[in-house]
């Protein structure tokens, strides 16, 4: 069977290869970038690259589809991110073959079907569907392990890469925030928090760690700190990390953060409700535990 | 907006979707404005319709209508800490032939408002109406944030939340003595497990009322797939638990938990209920070009074993729709009342007018079910030394009454009842 | 299961501004506080420093706390069309 | 101009409630217009008042929710809408979707814009825009944030993890916008009663030449998360509690 995948980071190629072991197929990719060319062909049986040129949905599918026409795929793989969600849109419609996302588990049926789970309804239900090949896949990013086999690819380097379809202007994320439903780490801050001068270490922390940040409900609709928050009433997120910093975990709360990957929580009162619903809790005073972390992040960077 | 109707009706619950329905037959150019999304989506009431009405107006009604199940058991149970006292009536009928059926009220709504779109009756939604227009003295319109709409009628049908009534004055501010809080859980559970657990057939239901010293009056009502249990919490008095943990309250006794315990909930819902029967009554559910139906007029009533409000809801809109069509715009619908009266809907409300005053009394809930377990404790508990039914009386009574005392308490309700 | 838990279950349009407004001046010389105890949704309480609190997300528009109040402190009014909590069952 | 719109009707998924089997209860749950849709709407709407456009939107499913979501569009300033009319709408493959939508717009078309919403609310699959696009052969911008049209040109605005992107692009374009674009308006008394009163055009699959295909669901379940609970006491060892949880911020966990 022949897989092609479309791919930014190493660390999903090698989720790829994993997929391409438990389906039994060769691994073709196409890449836009040429820094990642030498690690992936460790990786895949053979590398398409092009020269990056600044992401722009069309143009990028037009790339793929040249290659697809080459290789002629069983199976196509994206990540499940935006970028690579909007290409498998193009790409399925220009095939005419089923496109599923979130896609968490894969077997492989004899009768040249796959059987794929996914998350549905915002991460709360898992689905299990049969689809006849060929078909495109978004993977969730984490959700197949990582395969080190080394391999000895070829390289290509794709020269004739169409000039944008679409005027494009790309800046730097400083410009707004990432939104709060589309952040992979998102920081809240609650009732712990004594004033609003304080929440700046909310946002120092957020930016530090490339998410967004926001507040509980009496933050923002008692105190008039922030307009927006989250909660039932207001932002309902599934980020990857949820860091719940003084916030004490009510249910209108929680219900809202229920579907995040991870949640950690920093609060003093080790009696905090939120304590039962974290995967890593931290039973201390935040404004002990942030300025230190913030400096270690910055540290870091 | 110059848009003009002949009739406006504010609230798409059942008495303005009947008044709508009824006169539509007569011809107006009716709107009915409800503040909900959908039909329904604000209404909440206990579970059971009485399908009397719904014979005698729409013909077709057993055929598409969201019945749940037909009510062929109904129970009285008084339920003490850890024990219960049930009072059974059931019979066995043609299954069309019961007269009663339980429902959800928010689907039930839903066909009633498919019913009157089809009389092409305009039936808005998402429409909060914020005043009722007056010229001297005539109402003329409705106000909806900037925008007005006129007519030459208004229905007011804004349910037991008096709000418009009392903001115009044409009722008094509601007394929390005359109101409870109806507040209740739809649970789901699998049909067989709710046939086998309530001895019921498909499509045959219960009715069960409960009276309880640690809430006060329940009820319970097994829809097809779903029961409903509720609560009807009253604010004044001595209770021993809040409003918020009632519903718990009920879940966790024993009797419930056993039928309950391992149903999904599914919905939580409130509502204020008018309690106070015929006193509450408006006596003048009417001005110059105005009518009042439903909840809202007071037409609610609880016969202390049953409580209907559906059913005088859809006969007031029937009967505001006749008003409504011989009386000119600009005049006193008086002919309303005098229907009312006609068709016995106020002598019934006067007949059962002191139930209110016993149900308000906390002994039925705090004193006589305790003493009336601790009877059939005793009775039913052989040991060594048995007792007389006459000194296990005595002993439950204990200091709270005499023996006389309780016993005339208890004539004088069944009396009232 | 907690009256939070139970409000879950029910579906709510919440709007941007609240629907019921306590007049917490009012309420300052009531100790009957009724409303507390009255409200099946648990959204009035008091906070540390004695005042009474209200949240409206999660009213159930059941009238109680307007009609039960002895101070008159509550301004009452529906959501907007639309608004507020959304009956499937009823 | 002329701006065709999609909506959706999709799962609530804050009203999910399950079986003790796992098994969510499909038939409770309420379906409503999706988010981002109903932000579509609103953006068709306001270019239509802006540039005097003709707004058509378009419903796939033939339930009664399907005729109120039609109404809600119409109530918020849509001009006109249809509703294809299928049976187990939720189930259609989104390639079959993006047929049906192509083969809409060469009944009712040409449109210089066709605008929905990112994800739908149940499968939040953000492809549906993209697929319609190439079935098409116009080009797609998902994702927008902040729509603009001057001088002739859309000028979209879509923030991703890496940054802000700015595209321009003549009509006809599709764009799917997420619920950053605007805030629905709340429609008026005068809008509800006129949407009331307005035609829903009716289309029989049948009639449109398409295949159905539709997705095999082999089932669905409640995906529980399950969570580690694992506490740090940061008063026994404040250095320690602050280590672990640097470690865990840049693992990325």
């Amino acid at each position: 069977m022949k897989i092609l995948l479309y791919g930014e980071t190493i660390e999903w190629l090698k989720q790829a290869r994993q997929i391409a072991e438990i389906v039994n197929g060769e691994l073709y990719g196409v890449l836009p970038s040429k820094e990642l060319s030498s690690e992936a062909a460790k990786i895949l049986d053979k590398t398409y690259i092009f020269d990056r040129i600044m992401y722009e949905p069309n143009t990028y599918h037009k790339i793929i589809q040249k290659v697809s026409e080459k290789i002629k795929p069983d199976l196509t793989l994206f990540p499940s991110t935006i970028k690579g969600r909007t290409l498998a849109g193009l790409y399925a419609g220009y095939r005419n073959e089923p496109v599923i996302t979130d896609v968490v588990d894969i077997r492989y049926c004899n009768e040249g079907e796959l059987e794929v789970k996914r998350l549905v309804y915002g991460g709360a239900c898992i689905a299990t569907i049969k689809s006849k090949l060929p078909s495109t896949l978004c993977i969730s990013l984490g959700a197949f392990k990582p395969l080190e086999k080394q391999v000895n690819g070829e390289v290509e380097y794709l020269k004739e890469v169409e000039k944008q379809l679409i005027q494009t202007e790309f800046k730097s994320k400083e410009y707004v925030g990432i939104p709060l439903e589309r952040a992979e780490i998102v920081v809240a801050a609650g009732r712990g928090f004594k004033k609003k001068e304080d929440l700046e270490m909310v946002r120092e922390l957020s930016s530090l760690l490339n998410g967004a940040w926001s507040v509980t409900r009496p933050l923002a609709a008692d105190y008039g700190w922030t307009d927006t928050w989250i909660g039932i009433s207001g932002a309902i997120i599934n980020p990857r990390i949820y860091l719940a910093i003084g916030i004490s975990g009510q249910p209108l709360h929680m219900i809202a953060v229920r579907n995040s990957k991870t949640i950690i929580a920093i609060n003093k009162d080790p009696n905090a409700p939120i304590f039962n619903e974290v995967d890593y809790g931290i039973i201390g005073d935040l404004y002990q535990i942030l300025p230190r972390l913030i400096e270690k992040l910055r540290k870091k960077q | 907006m110059s848009e003009k109707y002949d009739v406006i009706v504010v609230g798409g619950g059942p008495a303005g979707l009947s008044t709508a329905y009824f006169l539509a037959d007569k011809g107006y150019n009716i709107i009915v404005l409800e503040r909900g999304s959908e039909p329904g989506s604000k209404n909440v009431f206990g579970g059971r319709i009485y399908s009397y009405p719904l014979d005698k107006y729409f013909p077709e009604w057993r055929k598409d209508a969201p019945i749940e199940r037909w009510v062929r058991r109904e129970v009285l149970s008084i339920l003490c800490k850890d024990s219960i006292v049930n009072l059974e009536y059931e019979i066995n009928r043609r299954l069309n032939g019961y007269d009663s059926f339980t429902a959800f009220l928010s689907r039930f709504l839903k066909w009633l408002a498919l019913k009157v779109e089809e009389k092409n009756v305009v039936v808005a939604t998402n429409v909060r109406v914020d005043e009722i227009l007056f010229r001297d003295d005539v109402a003329y319109g409705v106000r909806i944030g900037e925008d007005k709409l006129e007519a030459e009628y208004i229905v007011i049908a804004e349910g037991a939340n008096t709000l418009l009534l009392e903001k115009h004055g044409l009722r008094a501010k509601t007394s929390p003595r005359d109101i409870a809080v109806g507040i209740k859980e739809v649970i789901k559970l699998s049909r067989e497990k709710i046939n086998e657990r309530f001895s019921l057939r498909d499509e045959e239901g219960l009715a069960q009322f409960l009276i309880c010293p640690v809430f006060g009056a329940g009820f319970i009502y097994t829809m097809k797939e779903y029961v409903s249990i509720g609560v009807i919490y009253r604010p004044l008095f001595n209770n021993q638990v809040e409003a918020r943990d009632v519903i718990e309250e009920l879940r966790i006794h024993p009797h419930i938990s056993k039928l309950l315990g391992d149903g999904i909930p599914i919905e939580y819902s409130a509502h204020i209920v008018r309690e106070a029967g015929y006193r509450d009554l408006m006596h003048k559910p009417y001005g110059r070009s105005y009518i009042v139906v439903g909840d809202a007029a007071g037409l609610i009533l609880n016969t202390g074993f049953t409580v209907r409000g559906v059913d005088l809801a859809i006969e007031s809109g029937r009967l505001a729709a006749e008003a409504i069509e011989k009386t000119p715009p600009g005049e006193e619908p008086t002919l309303y009342m005098k229907l009312l009266q006609e068709k016995g809907i106020i002598t019934t409300l006067k007949k059962f007018r002191k139930v209110s005053t016993i149900l308000s009394d906390q002994r039925i809930y705090r004193e006589y079910p305790e003493i009336i377990c601790q009877i059939l404790e005793k009775i039913y508990t052989v040991d060594e030394l048995p007792e007389t039914l006459n000194e296990s009386l005595k002993k439950a009574v204990g200091g709270k009454t005499s023996i006389i005392r309780l016993i005339l308490q208890l004539l004088n309700m069944v009396r009232s009842l | 299961m907690s009256v939070e838990e139970r409000l879950a279950l029910t579906k709510f349009e919440v709007y941007g501004e609240p629907h019921i407004i306590l007049q917490k001046e009012k309420c300052k010389g009531c100790d009957f506080r009724i409303c507390i105890s009255s409200c099946p949704a648990g959204l009035f309480a008091i906070d540390e420093s004695g005042e009474i609190t209200f949240t409206y997300e999660g009213c159930l528009e059941c009238g109680a706390c307007r009609i039960v109040c002895p101070e008159n402190a509550i301004k009452w009014n529906y959501p907007p069309g639309g608004f507020g909590v959304q009956y499937k069952f009823g | 101009m002329r701006i065709l719109t999609l909506v959706k009707l999709t799962v609530d998924i804050s009203q999910l409630k399950y079986e003790s089997s796992g098994d969510p209860l499909m038939d409770i749950v309420p379906r409503k217009m999706g988010d981002s849709d109903k932000c579509a709407v609103e953006e068709a709407v306001r270019l239509k008042e802006k540039y005097n456009a003709h707004t058509v939107v378009v419903t796939i499913g033939s339930t009664l929710d399907h005729e109120r979501i039609i109404r809600d569009a119409y109530a918020m300033g849509i001009d006109e809408g249809y509703i294809v009319e299928v049976d187990g709408y939720e189930n259609l493959q989104a390639i079959t979707v993006g047929e049906i939508v192509k083969s809409i717009v060469e009944m009712t078309g040409p449109y210089d814009l066709i605008i929905l919403g990112a994800g739908s609310l149940d499968t939040h699959s953000y492809t549906l825009g993209p697929i319609i696009a190439s079935k098409i052969g116009i080009p797609v911008i998902a994702g927008v944030d902040s729509l603009n049209y001057i001088d002739g040109c859309f000028e979209a605005r879509c923030v991703m993890e890496d940054g802000t992107y700015i595209y321009r692009s003549k009509p006809p374009l599709i764009v799917t916008v997420t619920t950053e674009v605007n805030e629905p308006r709340i429609p008026t008394l005068k809008t509800i009663l006129k949407s009331k009163k307005m035609e829903i055009k009716r289309l029989k699959i049948e009639n449109l030449k398409v295949k159905l295909e539709k997705i095999n669901i082999l089932d669905i379940k409640r995906y529980v998360i399950q969570r580690k609970n694992i506490i740090w006491d940061a008063s026994e060892d404040l250095e320690k509690a602050i280590d672990n949880l640097f470690k865990l911020l840049v693992s990325g966990v």
